[in-house]
């Protein structure tokens, strides 16, 4: 309540404002599930977990390389089995707790010991869990009091980035404890700000952790994550000062942003793909001409132009530039209307034909508003005969009928986990993930076989070669019509800094201040 | 007297009073309670008495548009109340009825020939000229137009609404008639118009009619027996000039003497009921009427009178007269 | 016999020459004389102009893109301004009549049929028929409607054609109930009593005498659903749940136009206007309606 | 017959403008209501009777009902443009009105003793406690019994007697020096209706109220009346003494009226009728309102329209050519004389 | 009376049962499985199916319905799928939120509404009965979510006058006690927090209002009328009453009535029908409550809600018929 928290009724006070303004309000566009990072798959918990907890490596700031954390320094043996770990010293969790060796051994038995129910990114990341076959962790141990080692089944290539992912934050044994199942609701870390309240729906109120390794940090007193689903409602919010930052801001509204002074806008290093899926085994869809066909006929720059007010860049490969891997040497089809009825002719539709198009209900940071890109393709479409009919869904609909190979032409897009090209190719367009990632039922062997290859050797110049292929594969038989790396927007006040979002779309708010 | 067209036994109509959702019985309206009499060829059955006491019941009941509780209703020898749907409607086709409200008993979306076809499309009388020739004698009959034969009913007033009616229950040419209080929405005037009607076309057609009404002169004037009724009970039942002139039920004393009579200078001894009429679901024991009854003996409280001769053709159900 | 008539014909009320006027004529002469209804008729009937003739009016095609002029200000070549894809608002607006007045007349046909249906069924057998039937009224009519169109699209998928069939089950209750109390209303006239009484049979009753008695009610009930209908699927267009791009549908063009409120206004002033009027015409209509063909039915 | 007049009509107009236009309900009507009299106003329905109970008493429909002309004389001061406010305190307290629907024309929603009181507190400067008892007192005087009860009672829980008795006992509870009584009795059973009218006819010779009684039925006019008005679409066309008018009317229409009421005493051989269809008000434009359904119609009725002329001193006028002939009255115009 | 309440309630059982029952199948019909939902686009297969297994959702409907009505009885509304919370806990500060921006919306329709209506019956065809009457027509033809925008358009952007959304400041959040701000802010005497909860609801309270607000105006309007032509208004006039006391005293009582079903209604279909009014105002409401769940194939959250509102709206038409009994004495339930 207000009637107690002095520095908050202090802040309305317009000139004390700038001076002593440490309380930030972060509006976003739905809730948390938990607290727990590693039961939830969803952005929005995971989102306020990095602020509460730590992983023993994290990601630097503006991409994913990693760098020390919980864990200062670490060591790989030669055969890419052992990885030793030493842990910072004098660290305590938000219960007053000590940080150990012991603690990420429990953490680690913990996961190891669920199952794809209660922790699903531990299975997806480590092949399995304990008693599973594809388990990739054979053992976890505290070698001493600031030492752990893992020793692994066989090598696994992103390993050291799959630690540094958010799930795998370390919570405090005694809380897991004392908690059980309502861990997820009173979450219990070392990170930068200790949790305070939680209202469902609103906000989750996160406050200074006074004790944090990192001296001098944070910054902020008292972190507010609040929920406005609507994105004109949450820059309504923004503009009226009720919140202070906000992301997936319209990029229609970018302007209005950039004209203003007391306002300024951040841009999320983009690490994902918005595409066009093809489903390779409906319809005309089946013949590679017509993908071919249909990847000529997207004018791509228009549509960013439009719709992602330019800050999106064209995509040619389902990789994002970023990544280590990509091939810049593929040259995308140009958009070339001819060129697309040309070969639409070729393949024996020299009139067209009819087709599905299906467009996301809900906004995605790599696709603002699916309903109106599908509709700027459809217009684009028409002009080479093909009639799509734009056919939407409720999201979960949408997921579970896309997934069954129902769409002909559907609009998706992925985020990056963790920046390994595998979570990308391997993830979307190998044959082994159809039925859950690859919705365009898109299988090729040679393909298969070059993945497949690719996660299991740990040289890193072989995996790029590998991967450069695979592109060139993916471009020849067009699976999808790739077409943007969107660079989801945030806005905020002017006077913030420090704050440098990332690209997985959790941000820490470590070095975040109002100036 | 002629023979008999219309025999009533015994006959009984009791309205269940439902409460609450599941519909359960809490009691009973004693609409009509134990009737029987007789209405023989080509006389006019007069049946008076006060707003409830079951007439239009009765008349309802005779042509099981309501169904009877108990009793026998007999037409030409043959049982109303046993009949099958089928037969019924032939029955319907002898029996016919004329209402009360001329605005309410003609629909409002039917033309006036379409009302009258009706009764003979559904007894499939005649061919489609045929039928349409029949509707213009009709007309002619009581007093209207052929030309009237287009126009809807609100275009016509009481009065003529009412001849409407009327023909429509010729139609079919029944037997008989009942009557459910014809005249009494009409304007004076007009009542005199149809009433005058009724009678020619008695004349004409050789109808029976049996006439429900509340007004006690213009029952005298067409009936030639007229009963009285008292909370769903006949107290007395005469010839016309009998009961008039030597009624001998106190009811009926009272009802007769209850009328006002529009000559200023004739001077008669009002004798004035008191209270209301008791209420049909809990009528009083005994004599339904003991309770306003000035005549009431202690017998009158417990045991129920019957309706007996007294005089010839003149029959009583009161005490004072067993 | 036709010598006693004439004694004492009556003078005529009719004349001769005078014309048989049916409760419909009667209903239209009173519905003239009604000012409001008479406006009402005109933003009806002018929008259903605008919907058969939209390829004429409209100076542009719905989805005739063109994303270097997006989002201008109402002007000469564009009157109600341009949306973001640089479409002609004043166009769409135009073509979506069609949607509108589509989605409200065959939803309310709809309910109207199976409502009826019901209802009758419920009016006329009464009893246990009626129980079942009025409990499931009692059910939809207790379901908050939005939710239960939102469920219903859901189920079906959203598009158009659910959006409609879902507002036409949502409003089946209404027309069931209205009937249902029609029919044992009217059960009661005493003209129905006559028809039993010249031997009429059930069905017949049923026919020639209930049901179009019963048609007033429903045309003034149905013009006002028709309004109704065209806000509702307004408002799941709206939510996304019905008419799919690029069709007009103005709710839609609502809900895609949203983010552009404080640039470009105008996308969303007229789609809106052009609802309300649509409603208002349909209302004003239906209050007419009642007044002259109903007037006992006042709400 | 010499008393003073309270209540006076003289050529009282009144009209209702509806989507069909003017119609004329009361067109030109002259009468008056002498102290302590009971005065009867016959005529068929839509005659327009009740329209000018309602014009006396202000009480016409907003909007559509509107007085056109002519003036009423309450007491010497002429009411048909009083202010609202002087209306209130003539209604109820000067005039007082009973009406036709004994079920409808009580609030069913308020108790008996709630609308007794209030008509008596409108009034008068009296306690709550003083109002309840003269209510009581009222209740008991009209004749209803277990009066305290009542008074707690909702309308619904009457017969429609005791309702017409609360009523009148409403009516009566100021005193009024006149009473409208717009057919009482017409929705009751005979044997009510004797007792209502036996009680009005014991009030009106206990206080003196004049009454003036609407009704349609020539029993209870005969039965109650000592003078009555015969109105005819809006017109009056024929007033005189009860028993002049039933031994000897002059009027047509009074006369058929008179002879095709059937009667009880003994059954007539054949009722006499008059033909035709009571006009709908403002339907005849032209000529004598009657002359359609008159067996004496001629020329002239057809023409022009009949001034009431005057048969004889005592106040017996009648509306008719065939009587301006009989009598030879002077002038056009007859002036009501008091 | 009271045995009729108890009844009605009775009545109330099988319209509950056989909702629970539509809305058990309907959810089900909606294509989509809930585990997939809560795990995302990125779970595994297997995944999905451990969760599918753990929320039951693999056993037979019958069992699933059996199971939910068993809960239902003990007064058990499930756990929502997505949180884990028990419904039952998790609903009210939903149902609260809608509860105070309906109750607010009702109160500005109903002061206005009935007044409007009266006004407009007593001066039948004055200008004031022209001009409100118009307005009810046009706010009937209304589409609220419209107007919702027009509102944050003029009000909160161009004039800046009133918050565009949410419920309070979330920078002076309000301790929630019961939930419903307006009483809680009154608690704690904190009347800078009622103001700022007041200054939240005004431009919701006035979209949701609209509807409502024409409809009564109507409805009063048009039963006063009728009420006004009665045989007992004349009486009441004859009897010398002034016009104002027979408006509010003998007409109003009256006239109410047919007015109160319609307040009833609405105020149901205002708790299940804000939906839209909650979407663009950020409310966080039970509709948009439910909608989300729609959203996640909340199964427990979506059936316990429709439920819910449901019971309250027919929980208010009982209120509703109770009213009547309470104003006209002729209404008898015994
Ligand atoms: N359908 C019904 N259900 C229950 N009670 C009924 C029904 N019809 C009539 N009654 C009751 O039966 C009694 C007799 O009614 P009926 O209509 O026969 O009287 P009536 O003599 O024709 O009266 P009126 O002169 O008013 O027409 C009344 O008390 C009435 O309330
Ligand atoms: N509210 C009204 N609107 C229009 N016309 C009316 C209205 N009230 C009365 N009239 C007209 O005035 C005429 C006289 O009506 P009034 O009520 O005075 O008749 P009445 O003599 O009292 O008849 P009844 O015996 O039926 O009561 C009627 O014919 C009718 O056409
Ligand atoms: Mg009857
Ligand atoms: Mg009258
Ligand atoms: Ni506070």
């Amino acid at each position: 309540g207000c009637g107690k928290s002095e520095e908050t009724s202090g802040e309305k006070n317009n000139d004390q404002e700038k001076s002593a303004q440490s309380t930030l309000v972060y509006g976003r566009g739905g809730d948390s599930v938990s607290l727990d990072p590693a039961v939830v798959t969803d952005g929005e918990s995971l989102k306020v977990t990095k602020n509460i907890f730590d992983t023993l490596l994290d990601y630097n700031d503006g991409d994913t390389s990693i760098q020390p954390a919980l864990a200062t320094e670490w060591e790989i043996s030669p055969d890419g089995l052992t990885y030793t770990f030493k842990l910072r010293q004098g660290v305590k969790f938000h219960d007053g707790t000590d940080f150990n060796a012991e603690a990420v051994v429990f953490n680690f038995e913990r996961w190891a010991n669920g199952n794809a129910d209660t922790f699903p990114y531990y299975g997806s990341m480590f092949g399995g869990y304990k008693n599973d076959e594809s388990h990739v962790i054979k053992e976890v141990k505290a070698v001493d009091e600031y030492t752990v080692q893992f020793v692994l089944k066989r090598p696994q290539a992103p390993f050291l980035k799959n630690i540094a992912m958010t799930p795998f934050a370390i919570a405090s044994p005694a809380a897991i404890e004392k908690y059980g199942d309502k861990f997820g609701e009173n979450p219990v870390g070392t990170g930068p700000f200790v949790f305070k309240e939680w209202k469902r729906n609103e906000r989750i109120v996160l406050e200074k952790n006074e004790n944090y390794w990192l001296e001098g940090y944070p910054k902020l007193k008292q972190l507010i994550f609040v929920s406005i689903p609507d994105n004109s409602a949450r820059l309504n919010a923004l503009l009226k000062g009720e919140i202070d930052l906000m992301e997936d801001l319209n990029p229609a509204d970018l302007k209005q942003i950039e004209g203003n002074k007391d306002f300024k806008i951040f841009k999320r290093p983009s690490m994902n793909v918005g595409y066009v899926g093809l489903t390779a085994t409906r319809g005309p869809l089946k013949n590679k001409l017509v993908r071919q066909a249909l990847n000529h006929a997207v004018d791509k720059q228009a549509i960013i132009d439009a719709f992602y007010a330019g800050q999106a860049e064209p995509a040619k490969n389902p990789l994002p530039p970023s990544i280590p891997g990509y091939n810049d040497e593929i040259q995308d089809y140009p958009f070339d209307l001819e060129k697309a009825k040309q070969l639409l002719a070729e393949a024996g539709y020299p009139n067209g034909f009819e087709m599905e198009l299906w467009a996301m209900p809900v906004p995605r940071p790599y696709m603002p508003d699916g309903q109106k890109v599908a509709e700027a393709i459809q217009a684009n479409f028409e002009k080479i005969g093909v009639k799509a009919k734009i056919v939407t869904y409720e999201w979960a609909t949408y997921l579970d009928k896309a997934a069954k190979g129902e769409a002909d032409a559907f609009l998706l897009g992925w985020t990056g986990d963790n920046g390994d090209a595998d979570n990308f190719l391997y993830a979307l367009l190998d044959k082994d993930s159809i039925g859950s990632n690859n919705y365009t039922y898109y299988s090729n062997d040679e393909l298969h076989k070059i993945l497949v290859e690719a996660q299991t050797i740990s040289d890193e110049n072989k995996r790029i070669e590998l991967y450069k292929k695979a592109q060139e594969i993916i471009k020849e038989d067009a699976p999808w019509i790739p077409l943007v790396h969107s660079t989801p927007l945030l806005a905020g006040k002017a006077n913030i800094e420090g704050f440098n979002p990332h690209p997985t779309g959790s941000d820490k708010f470590t070095k975040v201040e109002f100036k | 007297m002629s023979e008999p067209l219309l025999r009533v036994e015994r006959l009984k109509k009791y309205f269940p009073i439902t409460s609450g959702i599941f519909g359960k019985q809490v009691g009973q309206v004693k609409a009509v309670d134990d009737l029987s009499f007789t209405v023989y060829k080509g006389e006019t059955l007069g049946i008076v008495g006060e707003s409830g006491c079951g007439k239009s019941t009765t008349g309802r009941m005779l042509l099981r548009l309501i169904e009877p509780t108990e009793g026998s209703i007999l037409f030409e020898d043959q049982e109303i109340t046993r009949l099958s749907k089928s037969e019924l409607r032939k029955v319907r086709r002898e029996m016919q009825m004329i209402f009360q409200d001329p605005f309410a008993s003609l629909n409002p979306r039917h033309t006036v020939e379409k009302i009258l076809e009706e009764p003979l499309i559904v007894h499939g009388i005649g061919s489609k000229q045929e039928r349409k020739k029949k509707v213009q004698e009709m007309l002619e009959v009581v007093g209207l137009s052929s030309y009237h034969a287009k126009r809807y009913p609100h275009q016509f007033s009481g009065g003529q609404r009412q001849r409407i009616g009327i023909a429509r229950a010729l139609m079919t040419r029944p037997k008989l008639i009942i009557a459910d209080e014809p005249v009494s929405a009409l304007d004076v005037s007009i009542q005199a118009q149809v009433l005058n009607l009724l009678e020619d076309l008695q004349k004409e057609f050789g109808l029976t009619y049996i006439f429900i009404a509340h007004d006690l002169g213009v029952v005298r004037h067409i009936s030639d027996r007229v009963g009285v009724m008292y909370l769903g009970r006949m107290v007395e039942l005469a010839e016309s000039e009998n009961l008039y002139n030597n009624p001998k039920h106190p009811y009926t004393k009272a009802l007769l003497s209850a009328v006002p009579i529009p000559d200023p200078e004739y001077k008669q001894e009002k004798q004035l009921l008191v209270g209301d009429l008791p209420s049909p679901s809990n009528p009083p024991t005994g004599c339904a009427f003991h309770t306003r009854c000035d005549a009431c003996m202690e017998i009158c409280k417990t045991v129920k009178p019957e309706l007996k001769e007294v005089e010839e053709g003149h029959y009583v159900a009161c005490h004072l007269y067993s | 016999m036709a010598e006693l008539a004439r004694n004492e014909a009556p003078i005529e009320t009719i004349q001769e020459n005078e014309k048989a006027i049916s409760p419909w004529r009667e209903g239209w002469r009173r519905f003239k004389k009604n000012k409001m209804a008479m406006v009402g008729m005109g933003i009806v009937l002018f929008f259903i102009l605008l919907a058969v003739f939209a390829p004429l009016i409209a100076p542009y095609g719905i989805n005739d893109q063109n994303l270097s002029l997006r989002l201008q200000a109402p002007s000469k070549e564009h009157l109600f301004g341009t949306d973001d894809f640089g479409r002609d608002i004043f166009s769409r607006v135009v073509y979506g009549a069609r949607i509108s007045l589509w989605v409200g007349f065959f939803s309310v046909l709809g309910s109207v049929i199976v409502g009826s249906l019901l209802g009758i069924i419920a009016g006329y057998y009464g009893r246990w028929v009626d129980g079942i039937i009025s409990r499931l009224f009692d059910i939809m009519l207790a379901f908050p409607s939005i939710l239960l169109a939102i469920g219903i699209v859901a189920v079906l998928g959203p598009s158009l054609k659910n959006a409609l069939i879902a507002i036409a089950i949502i409003n089946i209750p209404n027309f069931g109930r209205l009937i249902r109390s029609r029919v044992l209303s009217i059960k009661q006239e005493e003209y129905i009593t006559a028809a039993k009484a010249i031997g009429m049979s059930d069905a017949r009753i049923l026919f020639h005498h209930i049901l179009p008695n019963s048609m007033t009610p429903i045309i003034v009930q149905g013009t006002l659903a028709i309004a109704t209908a065209i806000i509702e699927a307004a408002a799941l267009g709206f939510l996304g749940l019905g008419a799919q791009p690029p069709n007009p549908e103005w709710g839609k063009m609502l809900a895609d136009s949203k983010a552009y409120l404080t640039q470009a206004p105008w996308t969303m002033i007229f789609p809106g206007l052009a609802i309300m009027l649509t409603v208002l015409g349909f209302n004003l209509m239906g209050d007419g309606l009642r007044d002259a063909l109903d007037p006992r039915m006042k709400n | 017959m010499n008393k003073r007049s309270i209540l006076e009509v003289k050529k009282l107009k009144t009209s209702f403008f509806t989507d069909d236009g003017e119609i004329p309900a009361v067109d030109g009507i002259d009468l008056c209501v002498k102290e302590g009299e009971i005065l009867g106003i016959v005529g068929e329905s839509g005659c327009g009777k009740s329209v000018t109970s309602l014009s006396i008493m202000g009480l016409l429909p907003k909007g559509i009902g509107k007085i056109v002309g002519g003036e009423i004389w309450f007491k010497g001061e002429n009411i048909v443009n009083a202010s609202e406010k002087r209306m209130k305190e003539i209604r109820g307290n000067e005039i007082a009105m009973i009406f036709q629907e004994p079920m409808t024309s009580l609030n069913p929603l308020f108790t008996i003793g709630n609308q007794m009181m209030e008509a008596i507190l409108i009034h008068n400067k009296m306690s709550k406690k003083e109002a309840r008892d003269r209510a009581i007192e009222m209740l008991k005087l009209v004749g209803l019994p277990r009066a305290e009860e009542i008074m707690k009672e909702y309308p619904h829980q009457l017969s429609g007697g005791m309702r017409q008795r609360v009523m009148i006992a409403m009516a009566m509870v100021c005193n009024p020096s006149v009473l409208i009584a717009d057919e009482p009795t017409t929705a009751l059973d005979v044997t009510i209706q004797a007792q209502i009218l036996h009680l009005m006819k014991e009030l009106n010779q206990k206080f003196g109220t004049a009454i003036m009684m609407i009704t349609h039925d020539l029993g209870v006019v005969a039965e109650m009346c000592q003078r009555v008005v015969v109105m005819y679409s809006g017109k009056i066309v024929e007033e005189g003494d009860v028993k002049t008018i039933f031994r000897d009317p002059k009027h047509p229409y009074t006369i058929g009226l008179i002879r095709s009421v059937p009667d009880i005493r003994e059954k007539k051989a054949r009722l006499y009728s008059i033909p035709g269809n009571v006009p709908k008000p403002g339907s005849i434009k032209q000529g004598c309102r009657f002359a359609a359904r008159c067996e004496h119609a001629f020329d002239q009725c057809l023409k022009e329209n009949p001034d009431l002329y005057e048969v004889n001193e005592f106040g017996h006028r009648v509306r008719c050519f065939l009587h301006q002939k009989g009598e030879n009255t002077t002038n056009e115009r007859t002036v009501i004389t008091s | 009376m009271f045995t009729y309440a108890l009844r009605r309630i009775l009545t109330v059982i099988p319209v509950l049962l056989g909702m629970s029952l539509i809305v058990f199948f309907m959810i089900r019909a909606i294509p989509g499985n809930p585990a997939q939902v809560i795990l995302g686009q990125k779970a595994t297969k297997e995944a999905v199916e451990a969760l599918t297994h753990k929320l039951g959702l693999d056993q037979p409907w019958y069992i699933q319905y059996l199971k939910y009505l068993k809960g239902l009885l003990t007064g058990d509304l499930g756990e929502s799928i997505r949180t884990g919370a028990a419904v039952s806990q998790e609903i009210w500060p939903y149902l609260a939120a809608t509860l105070e921006l309906s109750l607010a919306a009702m109160f500005i329709a109903v002061i206005i509404g009935v007044n409007a209506g009266i006004i407009s019956a007593w001066f039948q065809n004055s200008w004031f009965d022209y001009v409100a009457m118009v307005l009810a027509l046009i706010g009937v033809s209304m589409p609220i979510f419209w107007l919702g925008l027009m509102e944050q358009w003029i009000f909160a952007i161009n004039l800046d006058l009133l918050p565009t959304s949410g419920r309070e400041d979330v920078r002076n959040p309000i301790e929630p006690i019961t939930h419903l701000y307006l009483i809680d802010t009154l608690i704690q005497g904190n009347t800078d927090q009622f103001i700022q909860v007041l200054q939240h609801l005004v431009l919701p309270s006035v979209a949701l209002a609209t509807i409502p607000m024409a409809i009564i105006a109507r409805m009063t309007r048009s039963s006063m009328l009728e009420v006004m032509k009665s045989d007992y208004i004349r009486t009441a006039r004859a009897k010398g009453l002034s016009m104002f006391w027979v408006v509010y005293k003998h007409s109003l009582k009256n006239a109410i009535i047919p007015v109160l079903t319609v307040i009833g209604l609405q105020m149901g279909l205002l708790l299940g029908g804000a939906i839209l009014t909650e979407t663009i105002f950020s409310w966080p409401g039970i509709g948009r409550y439910i909608y989300e769940a729609i959203g996640y194939r909340d199964y427990p959250v979506i059936q316990s809600g429709i439920l819910i509102v449901a019971t309250i709206f027919i929980f208010i038409n009982l209120v509703v018929d109770l009213l009547y009994a309470a104003i006209d004495p002729r209404i008898k339930y015994n």
